[in-house]
């Protein structure tokens, strides 16, 4: 059956278990959920551009905050991570394809639905409103009776089991399918960092997996895990969240650290500084991930001891981020640098993040963090680390990859364009924030009186986020304008790069490496075209071969079907009566779907 | 000097001289609400510093703040140095020899591992110095006094247990005394924070879940000013509708005036005018949430607490309401006109408030509104 | 059974992709079962109302069980011998013994929860038992969810005839059962006999 | 694919019995009332037996010790942290 499906079309979308179309389709989802975030986030900014604004009522206000939050986390940037994930990391290791092909398929289309469902909140009024932590007994069914906290527990778990079975799959691809040579210390840096957040992904995601589990039972069948009136405590909520959830923000960087870390490197035409140092940095840096989770709840009277350990664990992570962030600096030393727009967005990487790194450290001192805690201070803190780091990175490797990707390059100019409106718009933002945190302005307040001092800052903010707009608008037009006009076509390799992927044709054939290729050392293919005084040589590019003597995994059916079977056992969480019969069937198409996955041919 | 470096330089001129006048010209418009002056030391400035332990904190917070311009300086000035200094237009970039490849240096990772280090500890050793100060319950010397904070769905409730009184949402204090707060919640997480005087301290429901926060009392800054200073405090943790208008005040009073207003506080309303004594009426309707001592509700209260389990009601001690300076947990001002749309409609004023509009006619309003604001008025 | 393409692909480690997936999940189940059993330490004597742990454990019957889920394991290594030697008698025996070991278990678990029902231990009576069924019940699903593999291994074995031997997915297999038995070993230890500390 | 010639089926049952036997003394070491009431020799005592099971099962029946040791990094690392992780959780509560 899955021989005669077409190569084309709708239909071969649904069912394609190929790594690059599974990662474009992350990229297309993720930049729609970011429309969605960035929407949230103007309506929000425009709410507190005035004192007593009443563009939104108080519970709109706590579901925009919500959703903003859990959309750009867990629906923007954590999937176009996986879309270069998915993309480059059997390109750059030199493998046919992930390690399981139809579990990468199942994991996006999980990742859809679970999406698709957290959204549908929106068209039903029911928009989860507890912050996207979702704190332990203001979600209860006491305080929160609607479904509305629902459709957050049950899209954050369906999100979580696509980014486990995800990570699960890169994480064998990478550890057991390089190709000759590579050994670990000659993978490349966007690799070893990719492999960090697998492993931070698998480790970290059972938690908050049991924690909505209790939620769950929680809400649906009225035990007392987070009720403190049964002897259950409010704290254990928060505890598992951050075990989680520390994690989780490592998991957001990481990858960009590592696009930054590739991006550098070509434009300066210089080897990666320190290669073996950033690899342990970022070792270091996922393996501390795990021990710092209480800096979230330092107010919540944990006790001097715990503080103070905690506190230490976070100060010693701010040494292997120095160390890299020096490193990236000493890349571009000596280098030719050349201005492309993912050069500029990387180089503004290592400013923004850098300042919001300080100013994280600020604050992870109890004493301080008791003044910055859930204030506007915090807000600004880690947008300068999530949007001018990750973000910024994440569109730099837009711009870097996209002519690999598509076969013509993105138009510069434009590019340029956003990414002045970004940096503009972003400062404007975010960087009065530390001063209306500084003046006690509290978080996710829907409003605030005319004489408490907040009134110019809050002005500023929205006419920055406004400026971001624009900047948004630019990029949608390039898109737009390169996928229309397809004028400047890229050839293989676009930006004289390091990395294996810039052997192959752009866009890549579906079976990749026509001849498998080997690797003598680090940045090989760097290595092929010049010597070490400078010459040029002529390198190995992959000859185009016939793809039908090449081996290709079948497109399925069978992950689309598997993953609408989840979908329908959460959403029988939803109706009181008939709840049950929808979750026991969605159990049945998941288990006979299963089936038909075993036994068809791959 | 290069065509684009001198078109920079003319935009950095233009962007300091705007920054100037606009500084200068922020003493002239002082009371306007969106001008600088107005956006600094605002009356929830957290760098205040008014109390010993919010001195501790900006104690680290300099220090701190210096290690971190340090470590953003040996950041910023190398990368746009190498920025400028290493740049090559698009032109040439494909042609040119590539640089040295140059691939680590043992010397720079460890200096730039070790130097953090130190910086860091710059920051830690005060943080454990300040962390370990605040006392465990026990070692909360016996002079200080004692004030439960319980945080309810939108509004505080404060509690003198050694002075025997129950008030809400304005916090009076002594001036220049340690006091010992023991912050706990009713219903979700809240979190009890005057920035002015310190840091915060979540509010966790469950019993044993209770949170412990020491300091002193400021110093009044006016001291021959009657009637006390205004301090003002917010929840802190998102716990629902109205987490925006939980708001309380801190009623700064010097030791003697405090004195006076404890005793006069558990004086009974006095009703004097016949409209006063129409109000007192239609309060028995408000007895089944609320309580002013000496009054009917405050036996009704005794009975409910009599209960097993006991049953607290669920709205704030009205007894002080006619000295409040504001009204609904610090949202509106105490002021007729303020009190009769809060009594009429509450949830227009506070989203999801769960006090009832009763529906009283017009008159009734006005009856309980002279009630509450004159007769449980106290003077001290 | 569906010969994969990659398992023909050379793996730099030389072990199955399959394996390493199923190890690696071993490694991410190991914090999920850590998140449960610390719930239930911490909230084992946080019950206020109804039955306490003391009260109504039953030490022999939990023994029996334990003992059971061992020689579950022990046929499953052995089914996995004779798979690999193509003993295809041995290896549907020694499967089926596993199947059979699984299924006691579950009846062993049926009957303390009926027995803990009676006493008065519902899900929602207090948070002690809350945590106690969640935590015996998520191992209990886990259970449930290897003897529902092997039956689908067997029967295929049955299907497919005599010269079917699915040596990698067995291990597999395999590895998903010892964790669970080890696992219960764990939880033995901890809810059952720490039950007076 | 792994054939691991160390593992004979002997050596299997050899376990069974020890894994059977450990769990018999579990049961006995609960049942005696001495052992009941100091907790300080009971924990240890209890926790080291069921640490050999676990190592007994983990090492030999799932081939942990005959298999490239990359696997036993993996579970090593993902116990290790998860005790760390727990432990922390535990004192801090």
């Amino acid at each position: 059956m899955a021989k005669c499906l077409p190569n084309t079309g709708v239909i071969s979308w649904i069912t394609t278990v190929d790594h690059k179309r599974i990662g474009i389709m992350y990229a297309v989802s993720a930049f729609f959920f970011l429309l969605c975030g960035g929407i949230e986030a103007l309506l929000m900014r425009t709410q507190l551009a005035i004192p007593n604004n009443t563009l939104v009522t108080a519970g709109t206000f706590n579901s925009l905050v919500t959703m903003h939050g859990t959309t750009m986390i867990f629906l923007f940037v954590m999937p176009l991570s996986a879309a270069f994930f998915n993309f480059l990391t059997p390109l750059m290791i030199g493998a046919p394809d992930v390690a399981f092909p139809r579990m990468n398929a199942l994991s996006y289309w999980i990742f859809l639905f679970g999406g698709l469902l957290l959204n549908f909140s929106f068209v039903v009024r029911l928009a989860p409103d507890g912050g996207w932590f979702n704190y332990a007994n203001l979600t209860g069914k006491a305080f929160s009776p609607s479904h509305a906290i629902d459709f957050w527990v049950f899209g954050v778990q369906i999100l979580g089991l696509a980014s486990l079975i995800a990570a699960i799959n890169f994480l064998v691809t990478i550890l057991n399918m390089r190709c000759k040579g590579m050994t670990l210390l000659k993978m490349p840096i966007f690799i070893w960092t990719t492999l960090v957040t697998q492993v931070l992904l698998i480790l970290a995601l059972p938690v908050i997996t049991v924690a909505l589990v209790m939620m769950t039972f929680d809400r649906t069948f009225g035990t007392g895990f987070f009720d403190p009136a049964g002897g259950g405590q409010v704290i254990m909520w928060q505890h598992f969240f951050w075990i989680f959830g520390h994690p989780e923000v490592y998991i957001l960087i990481l990858p960009a650290m590592g696009i930054v870390s590739e991006i550098l490197p070509t434009f300066s035409r210089k080897p990666l500084f320190g290669y073996t140092v950033m690899v342990y940095s970022s070792c270091a840096i996922g393996f501390l991930g795990f021990a710092v989770w209480a800096h979230h709840m330092f107010t919540t009277g944990l006790g001097p001891w715990a503080q103070a350990l905690f506190s230490a664990a976070t100060m010693l992570i701010a040494v292997p981020t120095g160390v890299k962030i020096f490193n990236w600096i000493s890349t571009l030393w000596g280098g030719q640098i050349r201005f492309t727009t993912a050069m500029l967005f990387a180089m503004s990487f290592i400013a923004m993040f850098t300042f919001g790194g300080l100013s994280g450290v600020m604050h992870s001192s109890p004493p301080i963090d008791s003044q910055h805690q859930d204030t506007y201070f915090v807000v600004a803190h880690f947008h300068y680390v999530l949007y001018g780091g990750a973000v910024m990175a994440l569109f730099g490797g837009i711009f870097y990859w996209f002519p690999k990707v598509f076969g013509y390059y993105l138009h510069e100019g434009m590019g340029k364009a956003q990414f002045w409106l970004y940096m503009l718009g972003f400062n404007l933002t975010f960087f009065p924030m530390h001063f209306l945190g500084m003046q006690g302005m509290p978080r996710r307040v829907f409003t605030y009186a005319g004489d408490q001092g907040w009134n110019l800052w809050n002005l500023v903010a929205t006419s920055g986020s406004y400026v971001t707009a624009l900047g948004g608008v630019m990029f949608v037009v390039n898109i737009v304008y390169t996928m229309a006009t397809k004028k400047k076509k890229a050839p293989a390799d676009c930006w004289d790069g390091r990395t294996l992927e810039w052997s192959l044709a752009s866009p890549p054939p579906e079976y990749n490496f026509a001849v498998d290729p080997e690797v003598k050392n680090l940045d090989d293919w760097w290595h092929q075209k010049y010597t070490h005084d400078g010459r040029r040589l002529t390198p190995r590019y992959q000859p185009d071969v016939d793809p039908a003597t090449k081996h290709l995994p079948h497109p399925s059916f069978w992950p689309i079907i598997l993953a609408a079977g989840l979908e329908i056992v959460a959403i029988g969480f939803f109706f009181d009566e008939v709840g049950h019969y929808i979750s026991v069937a969605g159990l049945v198409v998941t288990l006979l779907a299963t089936y038909g996955w075993i036994f068809e041919e791959a | 000097m290069k065509p684009k470096s001198k078109a920079m330089g003319r935009v950095a001129c233009l962007l300091s001289a705007s920054i100037a006048s606009l500084l200068r010209g922020a003493g002239s418009f002082d009371e306007h609400p969106y001008s600088l002056s107005a956006s600094f030391k605002t009356p929830m400035d957290t760098l205040a510093g008014l109390t010993d332990w919010a001195q501790g904190i900006n104690y680290v917070y300099a220090i701190t703040t210096v290690v971190v311009a340090i470590v953003f300086l040996a950041v910023s000035i190398p990368l746009v140095y190498a920025i400028r200094r290493f740049r090559v237009s698009d032109e040439e970039w494909g042609t040119l020899v590539p640089p040295k490849q140059v691939h680590g240096n043992a010397i720079l990772e460890f200096t730039w591992t070790i130097i953090p280090v130190i910086l860091l500890l710059f920051i830690a050793v005060p943080t454990w110095q300040i962390i370990f100060r605040q006392p465990e319950k026990h070692q909360v010397p016996a002079n200080a006094m004692r004030i439960e904070v319980i945080g309810h769905q939108w509004w505080w409730e404060f509690r003198y247990p050694e002075l025997g009184i129950t008030t809400a949402n304005e916090l009076h204090l002594p001036e220049k005394t340690p006091v010992y707060f023991e912050i706990s919640s009713a219903d979700v997480i809240h979190s009890f924070w005057v920035p002015q005087f310190g840091g915060k301290m979540d509010a966790l429901p469950g019993k044993g879940a209770e949170n412990h926060l020491f300091f002193t009392t400021p110093v009044l800054q006016h001291p021959e000013k009657k009637g006390g200073e205004y301090y003002q405090g917010q929840c802190a943790e998102l716990c629902g509708l109205s987490h925006a208008l939980m708001r309380f005040e801190a009623v700064l009073h010097e030791k003697a005036e405090f004195e006076r207003w404890a005793t006069v506080f558990h004086n009974p309303p006095v009703v004097q005018t016949d409209l006063e004594k129409k109000g007192e009426q239609v309060f028995m309707q408000c007895m089944s949430c609320h309580t002013i001592e000496k009054t009917p509700s405050a036996d009704l209260e005794k009975q409910l607490l009599a209960m097993t389990p006991p049953a607290h009601k669920a709205g704030p001690n009205l007894t002080d309401f006619g000295s409040r300076r504001m009204i609904a947990a610090g949202t509106r001002h105490n002021t007729a006109e303020n009190f009769h749309d809060w009594v009429h409609d509450p949830s227009s004023i506070k989203p999801g408030s769960k006090m009832v509009s009763l529906g009283l006619p017009q008159a009734d309003i006005e009856a309980v509104a002279a009630y509450l604001r004159y007769s449980t008025a106290k003077t001290y | 059974m569906s010969a994969d393409a990659h398992a023909v692909h050379h793996t730099v480690t030389g072990i199955d992709n399959r394996k390493f997936g199923m190890w690696v999940l071993i490694g991410s189940e190991c914090f999920l079962f850590g998140a449960l059993i610390l719930n239930y330490l911490v909230n084992r004597d946080r019950g206020l109302v109804g039955p306490k742990a003391t009260d109504i454990f039953n030490i022999d019957i939990t023994t029996l069980s334990t003992f059971d889920l061992l020689m579950s394991s022990v046929a499953m290594v052995l089914a996995l011998h004779a798979c690999q030697h193509r003993e295809i008698k041995k290896f549907r025996f020694w499967t089926a013994m596993v199947i059979l070991g699984g299924i006691i278990f579950l009846g062993f678990q049926y009957f303390e929860f009926h027995h803990f029902i009676h006493a008065g231990l519902g899900l929602t009576t207090n948070v002690f038992g809350s945590s106690f069924y969640l935590l015996t019940g998520c191992h209990g699903t886990h259970v449930f969810f290897g003897v529902l593999w092997l039956t689908s291994m067997l029967v295929t074995s049955f299907i497919r005839g005599k010269e079917w031997f699915p040596s990698v997915q067995l291990e597999v297999a395999g590895l998903y059962w010892h964790f669970v038995d080890v696992v219960w070993i764990l939880i033995f230890t901890v809810v059952y006999l720490f039950v007076y500390l | 694919m792994g054939e691991n010639q160390h593992a004979t089926v002997g050596l299997y049952w050899k376990f069974a019995a020890v894994l059977c036997f450990i769990t018999f003394i579990e049961w006995g070491v609960f049942k005696n009332d001495t052992f009941r009431s100091n907790a300080k020799l009971m924990i240890p005592l209890l926790l080291g037996l069921s640490v050999v099971k676990f190592t007994m099962v983990c090492g030999w029946y799932m081939h942990l010790r005959y298999d490239s040791n990359i696997l036993a990094k993996i579970f090593g690392f993902s116990l290790g942290l998860a005790l760390l992780v727990y432990t922390i959780m535990h004192l801090a509560l």
